[in-house]
């Protein structure tokens, strides 16, 4: 039963997939993504990965969907068609799905429970969870504990990307950037360098 | 017009309990699933709400940017400083099992301090995304 | 002071030099004092050195390790001994000779020529005192690269075009052949130390011999065997000082001497001979000689059949190692010295003409000997060892070449030191008479001018009696070269 | 806290330093709390280092859970060796900062600029440092995120496409790697490298660990600009702010060598890659079309930065070149030119950011004259340059030296040609830019050039004479890196080196 | 049962998800829009994710949160690391589309090909 569902749902994700890569209206693909966002996420709980599949909605359809529907907002909205072909990516492509063909056919089959997975590590996670930790989620435990550098590294990540976007858009339009005729931006820059410079020249003197 | 208001109505009913489920998720993380992360896009998402329908002044009223940007590090921080503090106390980086006298509590402990840390930076940085995206059009 | 106390020394007192002018460059006469007490001191050092070999000592000093067993060291053998005699001393008369010309046509840039020079002759004591193939290719790396700036020093589109040619040929040889043979030799051979009888004697089959020591010929692109000796000429743009930097004191020396020194000590003379691999460079070197004089033949600019003159005397020497006997090594050792004073002289003789009278053609120098009879000669007697006649120094080592190559019975060789000859005084002693016995051309009986600035005149006189002392006297270098080969 | 917390710390406190700097406002507080941290890292470092040479590789256990349950961290002779590196060079060069950062960055961004830069930092030493699979691609994010912010800051527009397109590259390359780490996963059930390489061992040779070889090669060559991937990284390095570019060019491409490095040689085993794939041959292939052609592409580049930036994926061929010799000299010439390279490439963007900060412009045309007018600047420049060309004497000679002999050892003496034609090609580029700035008429806008301020020149000054030093005296660099081939390659290769090298070791 | 038939089944999440991954690949490397590039990334990423969870799951087992009622339970650590990467994923998005706003503010289009025609990257 678990494996039917699942496979209808995977046949579904294909589908909206190939619907992402047909649309040119940039707010149908966004929305898509969401879904696709939406039916993974249904996946992960067939698949018994309940927090996975929290994470996925909130993020992916929710999160990402905002923040793509905002820069939709401020840029455009209609995909131009490509000038080139696309050969080379369809090579790529290719290329990739051989190797992971290859690769991963050889892999234990679906849901089998002597997958070495199952029986290394994450053994003793299951076993031992109780005297270790006491957290009845495992998942919150590893996170939390026994992966919690990871978790402390997944945290770093959100603060760049936040301390990154900040850098990026805060503040007014910023001059340098856009206006298009180099030659202006370098004077004022090299005016405004000159200031930095002679006050940097009198600390030094200071010193 | 009409529909404004109903919108308006219901995003005032909805946002209490919108805070409410984010700290469910944060708090109830270690018995059922979620944690920081969830709640905080989840607060995130409810600061979101309150932009699209009140505009973003209000809600920036509400909460402010420099609020947020604090957030941002200090989650960080505050994560941080619980393996700091652990290694003061002896143990290697992020070993809970410093954090009280028996091991169980003190796990406990450690996942609740770090999964607020990772609330704090979360909840904070999605919203000085959302806020940075909305506040660039004008 | 010990023995590895003056090769340190050695090497550092013209470093020093480098260091102090630019500090005195406000002072020109400071400038070149320093230059000059520099140049003394050099030579008193090189000479106690000298003294040691004499007595059949060898001073080694080593330095830091760059790669297991391949360090930066020195090791003074006779030939090196020979060598750095030769520089240390000729580079007291350039100097003095440079002081005359750069005051004498108040070049641009003095202080930082200065500088060049004093790297470049600490860059050939190094290459001299090299003890393996290491420390050979450091050197011979700075020596070009201190010697580029002086190509390029008048910075006209003419002198970079030529800097260029300088640097990227004699930089490309060393890296793309020169290199890569240190490093097979390094590989097969185990080191890289030079070793009496030959690092590579019985470690490797007669064809990787062979082709071993063709890519070490063309590699040292100093020697300029054709047919990379364009960059020769293509440096004739520098001042004269400069030319003869480089054609009788450190750079075109520096190659010979490192072919020498790879034939005998990384080769083996006995090992090359016996390896039936190695025949090909007669025939190499005596075609760079025929060709480079008759091409000299065809240059009306002094300057230029000077340099082609210079290619085919370099393979000259070449040709003596190339021969593969004892005694014409030795032939070839004499004529580095022998070439480098008459050499020397030459470029005096032009450098000054062009000072006082500002000609640079053959053809215009009918009847300047009237006028400048120090200058021109001196250029006779340059010229005569050019020839290889008694009584100068050229004779020597044509000699014993030809008595090397008879004793073997390479007639080729023979035949070709023969026909260069011939060539040589084809193409010198028209000069040398046009210079002394035509009546001048009219415009230029008009500006009467006299001998050059008198440093220069002293400097050309003192090499060119050297020439002819050195012919009479052989004594230091001959007993040099005799330890070399072991004889 | 004892100095058996060095590990944790290595990573935590640039960390902490960048969050410090996220609530500071003035662009020099926060470069001086960089400075504070930055200045720690060798030490830590080098304490480390002498700790794995006196006892062993040492362990740490993140959150006291021993491996493989909890991540840990594991520095052995390399991973030491490569946080020394990158420390170091962070440490020399960041009083550079200050003055090129407030030029370059205007005053409201430049406090968050340098929280970018320690988590960049942080990041590469997590890379370095870790012995965790997975821990390895968390950090890889950070360090790669906040690259592409300090890209993104670049004055001129055509930094954000630069950005946008290196974080395109670096994200699928980050995928892949977690890819190949899931095949990993899944066929050993661990994360733990150590760990997965015991179990790899039982499972033999099958196609899931070949496809994970696979994506984990071509996921790590994307960071790295491997020649035909390389394509991100001139745009990047030529419109990042100056003092980025020097970072980067130490820095990043060196650590994600050291991350091949540590999967070939220590995940998977030498006989698993080098004699039952052909990675040696692609190896060899790439680097040496890399070291051929980017050399060409640099040769006819206007702008210096952008011209160095080729040279870089060039010189990156040597390094690949060292790994895809598998032999204990030529794997030396691979990891000491990590070493010669980093330093002389700071140098010389170093160099050239001081330019820049006077002039305002890194086209070539622009340097005309100022051999006279920046001696100093350009003089690091040219000895900088000298090492890039290889010339002996300078650091890039050794590690020439040691690939040239790895080479002639398996009996290749094309490659050896092939080495030196590249370096020749590197003769030009470099050539170029010296006649140009000697012998050439100043142009106006170099009027107001002079020397850079003490704090900008002293750094230049120390990296160009650490090349002339590691020229010379390279117990350290190279017989170092000779250490960690040997333990690399395991024992039995220690044995294959010629007697002449082996004497004095 | 049909051989061929069965090795879909048990393999079945595997091809779908190679499908997913190369797919997002392909949108990536073949468009131009920026945005639509971003969004084939992040799905390239997700269809990753879904290759870590799936052997994760034992067929009949349930999710890691213990109870006494269950005795089997699925792998938990695939589960973390993805958090993780769906973490990061995120981040990057929003990276990504900050440099997009920043890009079109700059050259007035978000399509490379366009920026690229103008032709100044040399």
């Amino acid at each position: 039963m678990e494996a039917l569902i699942n496979m209808v749902l995977l046949t579904l994700l294909a589908i909206v997939t190939i619907g992402v890569i047909r649309m040119k209206n940039l707010f149908a693909v966004v929305i898509l993504s969401g879904i696709y966002s939406f039916l993974m996420a249904s996946v992960f709980i067939v698949l018994d990965a309940i927090d996975v599949a929290m994470t996925e909605a909130s993020v992916g359809a929710g999160i990402s969907t905002v923040l793509l529907l905002g820069t939709l907002y401020l840029t455009k909205s209609e995909e131009t068609e490509p000038l080139h072909k696309p050969y080379v990516a369809l090579f790529l492509a290719a290329v990739t799905a051989g190797a992971l063909i290859y690769g991963t056919l050889g892999l234990p089959p679906f849901g089998a429970p002597d997958a070495p997975i199952h029986l290394h590590v994450a053994n003793r996670y299951i076993e031992n969870w109780k005297e270790e930790t006491g957290v009845p989620n495992v998942v919150t435990s590893v996170l939390a504990s026994y992966r919690g550098f990871d978790t402390l590294g997944e945290t770093a990540v959100i603060f760049t990307a936040g301390i990154g976007v900040l850098l990026l858009l805060k503040g007014r339009k910023s001059p340098g950037a856009e206006t298009p005729d180099m030659q202006a931006e370098a004077v004022a820059a090299r005016a405004a360098a000159r200031e930095a410079e002679a006050e940097a020249d009198a600390e030094d003197n200071l010193s | 017009m009409k529909m404004d208001l109903i919108l308006r109505i219901t995003t005032k009913l909805l946002i209490p309990f919108m805070l409410l489920f984010a700290l469910y998720v944060q708090f109830h993380g270690d018995y059922g699933p979620g944690g920081g992360f969830q709640a905080g896009v989840i607060t995130a998402a409810m600061v979101i709400l309150y932009a699209l329908i009140f505009g973003l002044k209000a809600a920036q009223r509400v909460v402010p940017v420099s609020v947020v940007q604090f957030m941002v590090p200090l989650g960080v921080l505050v994560y941080t400083g619980v393996g700091v503090y652990t290694m003061f106390k002896g143990g290697e980086f992020l070993n809970y099992n410093l954090l009280g006298h028996d091991r169980v509590h003190a796990q406990e402990w450690g996942i609740l301090l770090v999964e607020i840390g990772v609330y704090i930076t979360v909840s904070g940085t999605m919203t000085a995304i959302f806020y940075m995206f909305a506040g660039r059009g004008r | 002071m010990t023995p590895s106390e003056l090769i340190i020394a050695a090497l550092l007192i013209p470093v020093f030099a480098a260091i102090f002018i630019p500090l005195a460059s406000a002072a020109p006469n400071l400038r070149e004092g320093i230059t000059l007490t520099a140049t003394v001191l050099l030579l008193v050092t090189v000479l106690q050195l000298l003294q040691l070999v004499l007595n059949g000592e060898q001073p080694e000093w080593t330095g830091l390790e760059i790669a297991p067993g391949l360090a930066l060291a020195f090791k003074i053998e006779p030939l090196g001994m020979l060598f750095a005699l030769v520089a240390s001393s000729l580079w007291i008369v350039n100097s003095l000779y440079s002081i005359g010309y750069m005051r004498g046509n108040n070049e641009p840039r003095q202080t930082s020529f200065y500088i060049c020079f004093a790297i470049a002759i600490a860059s050939t004591i190094g290459i001299a005192f090299a003890k393996n193939l290491f420390t050979l290719f450091l050197f011979y790396e700075i020596l070009t690269l201190s010697t580029y700036p002086l190509v390029t020093h008048k910075a006209t589109e003419e002198a970079i075009n030529g800097g260029r040619v300088y640097l990227l040929l004699l930089l490309g040889t060393s890296m793309v052949l020169l290199l890569p043979a240190i490093i097979a030799t390094w590989v097969i051979g185990g080191t890289a130390d030079f070793t009496p009888g030959g690092i590579l004697a019985g470690k490797a089959d007669g064809l990787t011999l062979g082709v071993l020591l063709a890519v070490y010929i063309f590699g040292i692109g100093k020697a300029a065997v054709m047919p990379f000796h364009f960059w020769l000429p293509a440096a004739m743009v520098a001042p004269t000082p400069v030319s003869a930097l480089l054609h009788a004191v450190a750079v075109v020396k520096a190659g010979v001497f490192s072919v020498v020194k790879v034939v005998v000590y990384v080769f083996g003379i006995e090992t090359l001979s016996t390896s039936g691999h190695a025949g090909w460079l007669v025939y190499v070197a005596g075609a760079t000689v025929l060709i480079a004089s008759i091409v000299a033949l065809r240059q009306d600019n002094l300057k230029k059949r000077l340099a082609y003159s210079t290619v085919s005397q370099l393979s000259y020497v070449v040709l003596g190692a190339a021969i593969l006997t004892p005694i014409s090594v030795v032939g070839a050792t004499l004529h580095i010295a022998a070439h480098a004073v008459s050499k020397i002289t030459l470029f005096f003789a032009a450098g000054s003409i062009y000072t006082a009278s500002h000609l640079t053609e053959v053809s215009q120098l009918n009847g300047i000997g009237r006028r400048m009879p120090w200058t021109m000669g001196a250029f006779a007697v340059g010229a005569l060892s050019m020839i290889g006649l008694p009584p100068t120094a050229g004779f020597l080592g044509k000699w014993y070449m030809l008595s090397g190559a008879a004793s073997t019975g390479q007639w080729v060789a023979v035949g070709v030191i023969m026909a260069s000859t011939v060539l040589n005084a084809a193409y010198f002693l028209p000069v040398v008479y046009a210079a002394f016995w035509r009546p001048p051309d009219g415009e230029a009986a008009e500006h009467n001018h006299g001998e050059a600035p008198w440093p220069m005149v002293a400097a050309l006189t003192a090499t060119a009696v050297a020439t002819v002392v050195l012919f009479l006297m052989p004594g230091v270098p001959l007993t040099l070269a005799n330890m070399m080969v072991g004889r | 806290m004892s100095s058996s917390q060095l590990p944790a710390l290595q990573v935590v406190l640039p960390l902490l330093g960048a969050v410090i700097c996220a609530f500071l406002r003035r662009g020099t507080l926060a470069w001086g709390v960089a400075l504070c941290v930055t200045w720690t890292m060798p030490v830590i470092a080098l304490s480390m280092l002498w700790q794995v040479l006196a006892t062993g590789p040492i362990s740490y256990a993140m959150g006291g859970w021993a491996p493989p349950w909890g991540i840990e961290y594991r520095v052995d002779m390399l991973s030491g060796f490569v946080l020394f590196l990158v420390s170091g060079v962070a440490a020399v060069i960041i009083p550079f900062a200050r003055k090129s950062i407030a030029t370059e960055i205007d005053s409201t961004r430049q406090a968050w600029f340098y929280t970018m830069y320690l988590l960049s930092l942080c990041g590469l030493l997590g890379i370095t440092i870790t012995g965790d699979a997975f821990n390895v691609f968390v950090f890889l994010e950070i360090s790669s995120l906040s690259t592409y912010v300090m890209i993104a800051l670049g004055r001129d527009r055509r930094a954000l496409l630069a950005a946008y397109q290196y974080l395109i590259v670096g994200t699928i390359g980050a995928t892949f790697y977690v890819l190949g780490v899931g095949i990993l996963y899944s066929l050993t059930g661990s994360l733990n490298m150590v760990d997965i390489s015991s179990r790899l061992g039982e499972l033999g040779f099958q196609p899931p660990v070949l496809a994970a070889v696979a994506f984990l090669f071509v996921g790590i060559s994307l960071k790295l600009a491997l020649f035909p991937l390389h394509s991100w990284l001139p745009g990047a390095y030529a419109y990042a702010p100056s003092f980025a570019t020097a970072f980067l060019a130490a820095s990043a491409t060196k650590v994600a060598v050291y991350l091949l490095v540590r999967y070939f040689f220590s995940v998977f085993s030498v006989s698993q890659i080098f004699e039952g794939l052909p990675v040696s041959e692609i190896l060899i292939v790439l680097s040496v079309a890399g070291m051929i052609g980017a050399s060409l592409v640099a040769v006819f580049q206007e702008d210096v930065k952008r011209m160095l930036a080729y040279s870089s994926v060039a010189q990156i061929g040597y390094m690949t070149l060292g790994i895809g010799l598998a032999n204990k000299q030529g794997l030396t010439g691979g990891i000491v030119h990590l070493f010669n390279h980093a330093i002389t490439k700071a140098a010389l963007f170093l160099a050239v950011g001081a330019i820049v900060y006077r002039m305002k412009t890194c086209k070539i045309d622009d340097f005309a004259g100022l051999g006279r007018r920046m001696p100093l600047t350009m003089g690091v420049f040219v000895l900088a340059g000298l090492s890039i060309i290889g010339t002996p004497g300078t650091a890039g000679f050794v590690s020439k030296w040691f690939l040239a002999v790895g080479a002639l050892e398996e009996g290749w003496w094309w490659l050896v040609a092939i080495v030196m034609v590249s370096s020749l090609i590197s003769v030009v580029y470099i050539g170029r830019v010296i006649e140009i700035a000697w012998f050439r008429e100043a142009k106006p806008i170099a009027d107001n050039a002079r020397e850079p301020p003490a704090s900008m020149l002293l750094p230049m000054l120390f990296l160009a004479g650490c090349v002339v030093y590691f020229g010379f005296a390279t117990s350290m660099s190279a017989g170092y890196a000779s250490k960690a081939a040997a333990h690399l390659l395991g024992a039995e290769q220690a044995i294959e080196v010629p007697a002449a090298a082996g004497t004095k070791q | 049962m049909n051989p061929f038939i069965h090795e879909l089944i048990a393999h079945y999440n595997q091809w779908i998800t190679i499908f997913l991954m190369v797919s997002g690949l392909y949108i990536v490397i073949a468009k131009d829009n920026m945005v639509k590039k971003l969004v084939g990334l992040s799905l390239f990423q997700t269809s990753v994710y879904l290759l870590y969870i799936s052997p994760g799951k034992i067929l009949g087992g349930t999710p890691p949160i213990m109870d006494p009622k269950f005795s089997v339970y699925s792998n938990p650590l695939p589960h973390v690391l993805i958090l993780t990467a769906i973490v990061v994923g995120v981040a990057t998005l929003a990276l990504g589309l900050a440099l997009v706003v920043r890009i079109n503010e700059a050259y007035g289009t978000i399509e490379e090909d366009e920026i690229f025609a103008r032709g100044e990257e040399e």
